[in-house]
This record gives C-alpha cells, structure tokens and sequence, in this order.
C-alpha cells in the first residue's frame, strides 16, 4: 500500500487564509496510524481531503493499495426507528456477524442492543457508530474523534482490539490525546500550522499491541517527540 | 325484450325549469317506451352536446347560443325540440324604486349581467335597439350570489324568471318590497332558451329511438303542466327541490306552465324558426360566431308528435 | 385533546355568527341579506339529518382524496427532490398542474374522465396535494448528513433508505401537513361537488346559493366544522401515535 | 435555470397539446369538443395581447395576496406553534377558515367587504395562506435543542429569537414552501377572479368557459404557465440568495 | 454553598434498569470539581437532574447558595445567521466585556470572532460554547465533555484561566481523562455502576492552579485513587 500526498494546498472558500501550504507525506505501510495537532489545525480537513470529502485542493494525492477508504467522526448518528442491534445485523457484510459481535464485546456495548440509539450516552453512541464502520469492507478507516467520549479503560480496550482484528488494514486515528497515540499508534503524522515547514511530520510511537509490556522510557520519548513536533 | 339505457343530461340541477323532465321519468312514460333513461342534472361545468358528441350522453339539453356554437365548429348537434317558447332569463328590478317603461329608461342604471353569458347578448341587444352604449349605463358584473342586488347596489339583475326569480321575488316580498321584471321579448328580443338536442348519428341511426324518447318526454311535459295535475307535480318537486315553501313551488310552476304552454292547447316541444334566427343573427353581429352557421337546418321536427 | 377541539370550533362558529347578526342589526339589514336567529336556529334543526349525512359523504370522499394526494405528493415529492434535471422537470409539471385553476380544468378533466364520483374524488386530491408535495419537496430534499454519511460511503444509500431517513428525521413537520391538509381534502372536496356532482354537503351549498338561503350556508359551514375538528383531531391523534411507535419515544 | 423552467414548461404544455389532438382524433370530435390545431393557433395570435395583459394584471394581485398570506401564515403559525389552549385555539380557528371553500364563503364576504379589488386580494391571500402555515407550523412547533438550550437556560429564548432560530435552521424548506405557495397564490387569484371580479385571467377564463371555449381557456393556461414559471424561477433565485446571504454559504 | 443530593433513584422511562440506586453526595466547597466515571454510567444524566433538564426522580437534591445553575454541552450550536463575535457581544451581559475579550484570547480564539460557527472545527466549537456559558451569571456551571474536542494544551490553558477568572464559583467538569481531572480538580465524584454502594465516592485532586507547581507523587496518587474508585 501506499498513501502519498504532494503538495497540497487548499484555502477553504470564503476564508482567508491558507490551510494547506504544500503538505506533503508518505504513508507505506498498514497499521495503526494517527493524525495529531492541536484544534484547528486541519485535521479534520485532512482526513476528508482523502477521502474524496473536499476535492477542490491542488496538489496530488497518490492511493495504492487503498481502494476503500472510508472517514468517519464522532458526530454521525444511526437512524431511529429501530434499535442499535437491528441497525447492526441490517449492516453485517455477509460472513461478518462472528467479527460483529466480537466487536460488541470488546466495545462494551453487549447490554445496549435493543436499544434505540438516540437513549445512548455520548460514548456509547460514538462506540456503536465506529463499530459498524469497523464491520465494513475497507483499506483505509480513518476515525476522526471516534472515541472522544469513551473512557479511558474502554478506549484501551477497543483499541487493542482492533489492532489486533485488522492487522493489515490501515487506520488514520484523530485524537487529542498524546498519551494515547504515542502509546497505541505506528507512526504519528503530526500536523502544523501554515507557516511552518514542512507542514506536517511522522513520529514513531510505540504501536501497542495485546499482552505486549509497555516500555516506559520509549514512551516518554515518543510523547517528547510529537510535542516538539507541534 | 330489455329495455335500451339512454342518458339524458341536463342543463341545470334538478328543480321547476326541468319539470316535465322528471315527470317523464317518475311516471314511467320512459319505461312505457322501452327506455331506461338516466336523467342527469347540469351544471355551469355542464354542456350536454360535449356529453353526446363523447358518446357519455344521448339526448340534452341546450340552449341555443350552445347549439349555434356547436354548429359553427361542425359538432353534428341537432335540436329535436324546443323546450322554452319564451325565454325565462330575464331581469329582476324592485319596481317600487326602479321604473323602466321603455328601453331607454336603461340610462344610468346599473345593470347586472353575466359576462360570457346569454344574459350579455341580450342586453347589449337590447342597449343596442336602445341607442345606449356602454358609457350610458353601469355594467355590473354578475356572479353565484345575489348580495349586491340584495343589499341594492345595482338596479336590475338578471335571473331565470320561472326559478331564482319566483324566490327573491317571494324574499324581498316578505319583507314588504315590490318586484318586477324586464322581459326583453317585450321589446323584441327573443333569445331561444332550452331546447332537446341529440346528434346527427341518432337522427339517422336510432330514429326510432328518438321518436319513443321524444314522445315520452314531451308527454311528460304536457302532463306536468297540466292544471289539473298541479298538486301531485307539487308534490314531486317538493321531494326533488326539498327546501323551497310549496308558495314558492307553485308559484314556480305557474310561472314555467306560462313560458313552456303559452296558451292551454299549445303543443310542447314547437319550434320558433324566426326567434332562432334572430338568436344566429344577435351572435354573428356580436362576432360570437365567425360566419352564419344556417341554424334552420339543425332543427329537426320530424320527431314531434 | 378532541373535546377541546369540538369546543374550540363552537366557540369560532358562535363568534362568527354574532359578528354577523351584530352587522346584521348594526346596519339594519334585512332578513334577505342576514338571516335573523329564529331562522338560523329554524333552519339549523331543518337541515340537522340531510346536512348531517351530506357531510358524511362529503367526508368519505375527501378521506379517499386525501390518501391519494397523499400518496401523490410522496411521489412527486420523492422524484422531484434532486436538483437533476429531470427532478425539476417533474417539479415544474407539478407546479403547473397546481396553478390551473379547478374551474378552468374542469371542462378538460369531464372530457377526459367524464362525470360522477371519479372527477370528484381527482378534484379533491388535486387541491390537497399540493402543500403536502411542497413540503415533502423540501424535506427530501435537504440530506441528513450524520446519518446519511455512513450509508452513502458503504454504498448503501439506496433512494427508498434515504426517504426513510429524512422522513423520520422530520417526522413531526410530516405529520403536522398530513394531518393538515385534511382540511385541503375537504375543501377541495366541496369545491369539486359544488362543480362536478350530486350528491355532499358541496352540492347542497350550491342549492343554497342559487336560492339566497344564507341560513342554510351557515348551517352547512357549521356541520363542515364539526365534522373537520373530529377528523383532524383524530388524524393527530394517528400522527402522535405514528410518532410513538415508529420512534419509539 | 430560469430558461431551462420556461422550456421544462413549454414541453409539459406542448406534450398537454398533443395528448389532447390525438384523443381529438382519435375519437374524431369537432372542433367544439376539441379545437383543431388552426383554431388554436388563430386563438393564440387573436388572444396574446389581452391574454398577456389578463395575466399580468392577475400577477400583480397574485403578489401581493402572496405577501399577505406569507406574514399571515408565518403570525398564526408563530401563534399557533406552542401546544397551549390559546395556540390550539388560533390552529382550529386557522384550520376551519381553510376548510370552508370560497364559494361558500364568497357571500360573507361580499357583505363584509364589498366586491372588487380587495375580495380578489382576499381570497387569493386565503387559498395561498394555508399550505404555507401548515409548513411555518411544522417548523415553528419544534425546538432545535442544541441551539435553544443556551437561550432557554440563561433566559432569553424570547420568542422573536425562537423563531429566528427554527426559521434558520429550516431555512431551505422556508424557502422551498414560500416560492412554492406563488403558484397557490396564482391559483387562488385566478379563482377569486373566476367568482369575484371583471378584470383579469380568471375572469377571462370564466368568458371562455360560458362561451365552451376550449382554445381560449388552452390559452389562457398557456399564459398562466409562462408568467408563473418566470414568477417562481425568480422567487427560487430570490430564495437561494437569501439563504446564501443569511447563512453566509 | 451546598449542594447535596439524597438516596436518588431514577430509571429513564421505557427503561429496564435503574439509573441511580439511591445516589448521594454533599459538596459544600466552590472550586473546580468534576464527575467521573466510564462511559454510560449516569454522569449526563445526573447534570441533567441537578439542572432541571430531569425532574421525574425521587429522592432530594438541596441546593444552598447556588441560585444560577447552568449545564453545557460539547454539542451545543450556536445560531448561523451572523459571525461568531457578533453572537457572543450580543449576549455579553453588560460589564462584561472585557472578560470576554480576555476568554477570547486564553481559549486561543481570537482569529476566529469572524466566523460562522459552522465553519469551525470541533475544537473551535466547543470553545465558543463553553465561552459563551462563562460569561454568563452563575454559581454553578456543569461543563458536560466541553473540552473533549479540544487539544491538551489549549485545554490546560483554558482550565488555568477559568479557575483564576472565577475562584467563587462552582464548577463540575465532567470528561474523561483521568489525569486531566486528578490535576486540575478539587474534588473528583467518581460515579458507579448502580450494584455498588454507595454509588459515588469523593476523591481529592491536586486542584492546580497557574503558576503553581505539580507535585508529581500526589498526583499519581490521586489518579490511583479515581482508578480504584471507579
Ligand atoms: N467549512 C469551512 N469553511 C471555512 N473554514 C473552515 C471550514 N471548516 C473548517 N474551517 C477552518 O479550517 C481550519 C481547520 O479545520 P479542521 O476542522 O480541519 O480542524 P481540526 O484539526 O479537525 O480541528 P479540531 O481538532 O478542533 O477538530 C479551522 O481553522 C476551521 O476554522
Ligand atoms: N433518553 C434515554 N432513555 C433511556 N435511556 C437513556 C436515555 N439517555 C441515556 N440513557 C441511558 O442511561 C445511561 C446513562 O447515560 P448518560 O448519558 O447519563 O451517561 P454518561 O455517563 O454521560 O456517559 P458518556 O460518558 O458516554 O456520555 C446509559 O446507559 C444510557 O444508555
Ligand atoms: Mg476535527
Ligand atoms: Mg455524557
């Protein structure tokens, strides 16, 4: 696979000034990847710019590899008239329902099936939203907040599930957590403002896997390493 | 043998104007004859040659103006008899307020007319006859409801004498005032009124089918206008025009019994050749038909008993 | 809910009539103009079982018209909802349609489907369908982004689903003119008697009319509001229970 | 878009056209059921100046009974909005007014208001007023929580604000029923013309129709499918830019 | 102050299980403090209860000295017919002007008073709606997830702020990040599942305030104890 950008620069219509300014990188291997930067930074912009959401930048984007990319974020909502689970099982790619209800387990979402998704609290709605995305065929899955509202226990969990459920796969995480990243993420794209150059670096972290020791030191190094990236 | 379905459609709803009509049917003079027929009342949306030349009806009611019409655009309409031998559209005016002795007493009147409608051709007829143009009067324009003649913002309004005319006459009556009406065949104009139509193909085709329907309607006619007949057709209207007091009804009735049978011996259904004439005439002056049509020869009374 | 509503609509009827009888002896009109009380409550007791069954009929017919034009405006609403150049086509259809005028058709909708219970039951669904369709057009057409995002990305935003959503998202301003335009089918219902029929409350005002009998006028608008209150009442009723179930609130 | 409208109009009517000659020869009618071609067209050239001045003069009025039954529409729909006794009262009230057809109502009114300028004005702003409420209804009876829960909490959710808000947020349906109800308000001029005045297109179709002039009233519809599809273009453009400059898109 | 709430029970309509199971607490200090707990165990739904957004429970809340009580979410919009700026001037109650213009610049917002709010990021939103909130008249502000979208920087700035702008009054944060709230907290209501008793607990946080030094010891022990509560 190969996810290269070239050169982007896109100012939204009506703004004023530049978001993108020639950013560029290059994404070569699967994994669990994030995107980081503080609020505003464009990461959003970013992510929907890959995925065919804005078109209207200059620039290239080059893809191989990566036919289904697919962006989703912490605001989108199921439909109302039946319950969570009914939404799910009318979703499941065929042969998918045993990953499906892994996935519930892991996610936490067990007791929460027959429920309409509008009496959910904030995390377990963005819980349920991610996991169908997780269901889906994809290359690409990028999560724009997608476990702003999910404790810190839970997130862990899901995290290291899907890390190890897709392992080929390639995920873009947005989040603003750097503990998290820096622990749970492959490389890091680190994104900054306009003025800088170049807009936007990679920073190893620490990729985080199931039953694997954490090594302290590195950690703090990788944390080191994305704030003074930003 | 069963008997042959026809369907009769109307000018107007059902009430005195087609009195004979409904008798026709009541008694079974239809039946007598072999026909089923359905009587279908009208309407201002209605118009029965539509209806026969669609094949939705076989025998109408129109009035003259519609049948010169029809003609001048080739519809293959034929008048089998004439209802009316004296129009009933006349004007209603409160004679203790409004005198009108001649024609030129019009001057300066506001007059209700109906634009579009036969009550137009008349009176500008007539306010031609008068040497009137239209600066010399108020035309007011005439709609479903009788509030401005009511509330006596014009002076005359026109009405179907025999029918709306007996009712505000008995109205205003009630109310201690005085009604009259202008009849324009008192200064000559005589418009022809209802007439029974059918179509060419009929005529031809179905002779004999026109000439059992004729009979039994125009025997329906003569017997609903027959004095001695008066209290059962009373009765008859009352169950199809429920709302009206049996003084308005009678009245109603005596009035259509002057228009329909002139005189006591007269035979219902003739035609009035010259009054159809003068009908063509009116409309060609008036540019409501490009060129004459010859009216007489869509008249046939070979069907009359 | 409903008995409110009943009373509500006698105490507009009895403000109306007072308003009238009160320019009625204000200006000194006669009988011939405004009826008097005697013969307002003579007339209402009169008409009370032919009026009571004329209205009916009318309802019978306008609750038909009204599925349909229902049905219609769903329709149109559906296929005109894109800004493709087809989904204006068949927007300006129905538009057009809309602006001809009932009387002005008439002639064309006899010749076409000749007369009876048929032209009155188009007529009604011509007028009470088209605020239903323009409001359907402006709810499908306004995409419901966070829950329409998913399915489109999957590919699986199949025009039937994308309905689905948006009419459930909006699901109160659908019930709200469905239940509304009732009154439309019923209006319209009349409108088309008063031209095209026979039968119905409609007809019975035409009577009315062509015989200056403003009593009988006021009573048919009388047994029209009573009849309209009870079916949009129980139509809202439908509506919240349509809400409760489907959303489950 | 304005151009593509008019063409999109011209093909409806043409197609219209054509239905009409083909059942005229099919089922071989005279010219009196249905005109001929040649009739049409000397009609049409006879027809086109006091037609295209009928028109225009229905428009004017037509406009302005649009502005009163969109301030009309928007007050009671904003009156009507809370589930309150008073709110459900003004609904009913609005409700019934609609359900009585003019006709019926047309008496009232001329003893009320006289005759002329001001009925015709009146019933179009009637038959146009209602759809619009229906949808100001819809929109104004429910809360957009996440912007009225700042208001409402810190206590100045005024009601001027509340329905500036909900008008925001459904602005694109606003405007879809606004520029829509241009063709009731069209409609509803034509019909109180038909019953109520001496000027204008539906008094012309009235002629028509007591004359059976099938060409005249075609015409007239020609006519009034033009002038409309130009009226509502214009309105849709006026929309769009309203939209765009409120919400600044 | 107090604010006190005794044995609450609530279950949502239409729901099978209780909520709260007797809930209660007493807090009798101003200051900075939060809810915490995972995610879907009632931490919305108790700010609603203490806001009046919830009032069919049983059991008592008594509130002394808290007359103004507002609640704010992260998903909260503001109206879009004019920019940002305009919006927040107009609901700047008089005399507070000027710390307005001071929230602006500490919550990093100062380029976007021109904007529409739909045109911000999430971050930018969620700041604008906080903002609006505080400088409103109050005694107790529930801030529901507000800064979830928010980078951690920004997010340490804008806390620093707040507890130095309004050292009087009352705040409950609700979020998820335990070392965020275990530094900047007063007080910390770790909220349960319904089966333990009692169902919330009170730990102490390090309530930092600018300027001030973080003894790193205590604050892990403070995050230890928000664990082993929860
Ligand atoms: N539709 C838009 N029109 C104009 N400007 C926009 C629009 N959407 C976003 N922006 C601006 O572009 C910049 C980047 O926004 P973006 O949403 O990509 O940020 P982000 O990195 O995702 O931030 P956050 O972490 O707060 O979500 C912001 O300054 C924002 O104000
Ligand atoms: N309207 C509702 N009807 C029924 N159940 C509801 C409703 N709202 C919330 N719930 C349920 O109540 C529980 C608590 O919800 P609440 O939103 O208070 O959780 P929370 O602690 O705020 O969670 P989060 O951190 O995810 O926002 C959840 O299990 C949720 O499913
Ligand atoms: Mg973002
Ligand atoms: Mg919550």
């Amino acid at each position: 696979m190969r996810l290269a950008c070239r050169d982007i620069r896109y100012r939204y219509p009506g703004s004023e000034n530049e978001l993108f300014n020639g950013l560029g990188f290059v994404l070569e291997e699967p994994g669990f990847h994030a995107v980081f930067g503080p609020s505003g930074v464009g990461k959003t912009s970013l992510a929907r710019l890959l995925t065919g959401g804005i078109d209207d930048f200059s620039g290239d984007v080059a893809v191989k590899g990566l036919p289904i990319r697919l962006y989703s974020h912490n605001l989108e909502r199921l439909p109302g008239w039946s319950s969570v689970g009914k939404h799910l099982s009318r979703i499941t790619p065929p042969g998918r329902e045993a990953q499906r209800e892994t996935l519930v387990e892991a996610f936490g979402l067990t007791g929460f099936m027959d429920s309409r998704f509008s009496r959910l609290s904030l995390g377990q709605r963005n819980r349920v939203n991610l996991l169908r995305y997780l269901i889906q065929h994809f290359q690409l899955l990028i999560m724009d907040e997608s476990l702003a509202n999910v404790d810190e226990q839970t997130r862990e969990q899901i995290l290291l599930t899907i890390k190890e459920m897709f392992p080929e796969s390639c995920f873009l995480y947005i989040s603003h957590n750097v503990v998290e990243v820096a622990t749970f993420c492959r490389k890091i794209l680190v994104l900054r403002s306009p003025e800088k150059s170049p807009q936007a670096v990679f920073v190893g972290g620490q990729d985080r896997r199931k039953d694997a020791r954490l090594d302290e030191r590195r950690l703090q190094q990788s944390m080191l390493e994305i704030v003074n990236a930003s | 043998q069963a008997a042959e379905a026809v369907v009769y459609r109307l000018k107007w709803l059902f009430n005195v104007s087609v009195v004979g009509d409904l008798y026709a049917d009541e008694k079974g003079l239809f039946a007598e004859k072999n026909l089923a027929v359905t009587v279908k009342e009208g309407g201002p949306e209605r118009d029965a040659i539509k209806e026969i030349e669609l094949g939705h009806a076989q025998f109408g009611v129109a009035s003259a103006d519609q049948v010169i019409r029809a003609r001048s655009k080739g519809s293959p309409v034929v008048v089998i008899a004439q209802l009316f031998q004296v129009n009933p559209l006349q004007w209603i005016y409160r004679s203790g307020r409004v005198r009108i002795g001649n024609l030129s007493d019009l001057r300066g009147k506001t007059l209700g007319v109906t634009f579009g409608g036969n009550d137009e051709s008349i009176l500008r007829t007539l306010l031609a006859m008068a040497g009137l143009t239209e600066r010399d009067v108020n035309l007011f324009s005439v709609r479903y409801d009788y509030t401005p003649f009511l509330r006596d913002r014009v002076d005359i309004w026109p009405v179907y004498r025999n029918a709306q005319g007996i009712i505000l006459q008995d109205q205003l009556g009630a109310e201690g005032e005085e009604t009259a009406f202008f009849n324009p065949a008192e200064y000559g104009v005589r418009f022809v009124a209802n007439s029974v139509v059918t179509s060419e193909a009929m005529v031809r085709e179905r002779g004999d089918m026109v000439r059992r329907f004729l009979s039994s309607l125009l025997a329906g006619w003569q017997m609903a206008l027959e004095a001695s007949r008066q209290p059962q057709v009373l009765e008859m209207l009352a169950r199809f025009d429920p709302n009206l007091p049996p003084r308005v009804l009678a009245a109603q009735l005596d009035a259509t019994r002057s228009m329909v049978r002139p005189e006591p011996n007269f035979s219902v259904g003739a035609f009035d050749a010259a009054a159809w004439r003068q009908t063509e005439r009116i409309m060609l002056e008036q540019g409501l038909i490009p060129q004459p049509v010859g009216v007489e020869r869509s008249l046939e009374p070979a069907f009359l008993p | 809910m409903l008995p409110r509503r009943i009373l509500q609509f006698l105490i507009i009827y009895v403000l109306g009539i007072c308003a009238l009888l009160a320019l009625k002896y204000g200006a000194g009109l006669s009988d011939y103009v405004i009826p008097g009380p005697d013969d307002l409550w003579r007339t209402g007791t009169e008409v009370f079982r032919p009026f009571g069954l004329d209205v009916l009929n009318t309802l019978t017919v306008a609750i038909l018209g009204q599925v349909i034009s229902v049905v219609l405006a769903i329709f149109v609403g559906v296929a005109g909802r894109r800004a493709t150049w087809f989904g204006s086509f068949i927007k300006v259809a129905a538009y057009n349609v809309q602006a001809y005028p009932i009387v002005a058709l008439a002639p064309i909708l006899f010749i076409l489907v000749g007369d009876g219970w048929i032209t009155r039951l188009l007529i009604a669904a011509m007028i009470c369908y088209f605020p239903v369709l323009l409001s359907v057009l402006g709810i499908m057409s306004e995409p419901v982004e966070d829950i329409e995002h998913f399915y489109r990305v999957t590919g699986r935003l199949r025009w039937q689903l994308e309905v689905k959503i948006r009419a459930f998202e909006n699901l109160s301003k659908l019930t709200t003119v469905i239940s509304g335009s009732a009154t439309l089918a019923f209006a319209g219902t009349i409108v088309a008697e008063f031209i095209a029929a026979n039968a119905g409350i409609g007809y019975s005002i035409r009577i009315a009319l062509y015989q200056s009998d403003l009593s009988r006028i006021l009573a048919a608008l009388f047994f029209i509001g009573i009849v309209l209150s009870v079916y949009q009442g129980l139509l809202e009723i439908t509506g919240a229970l349509v809400r409760r179930t489907w959303a489950g609130v």
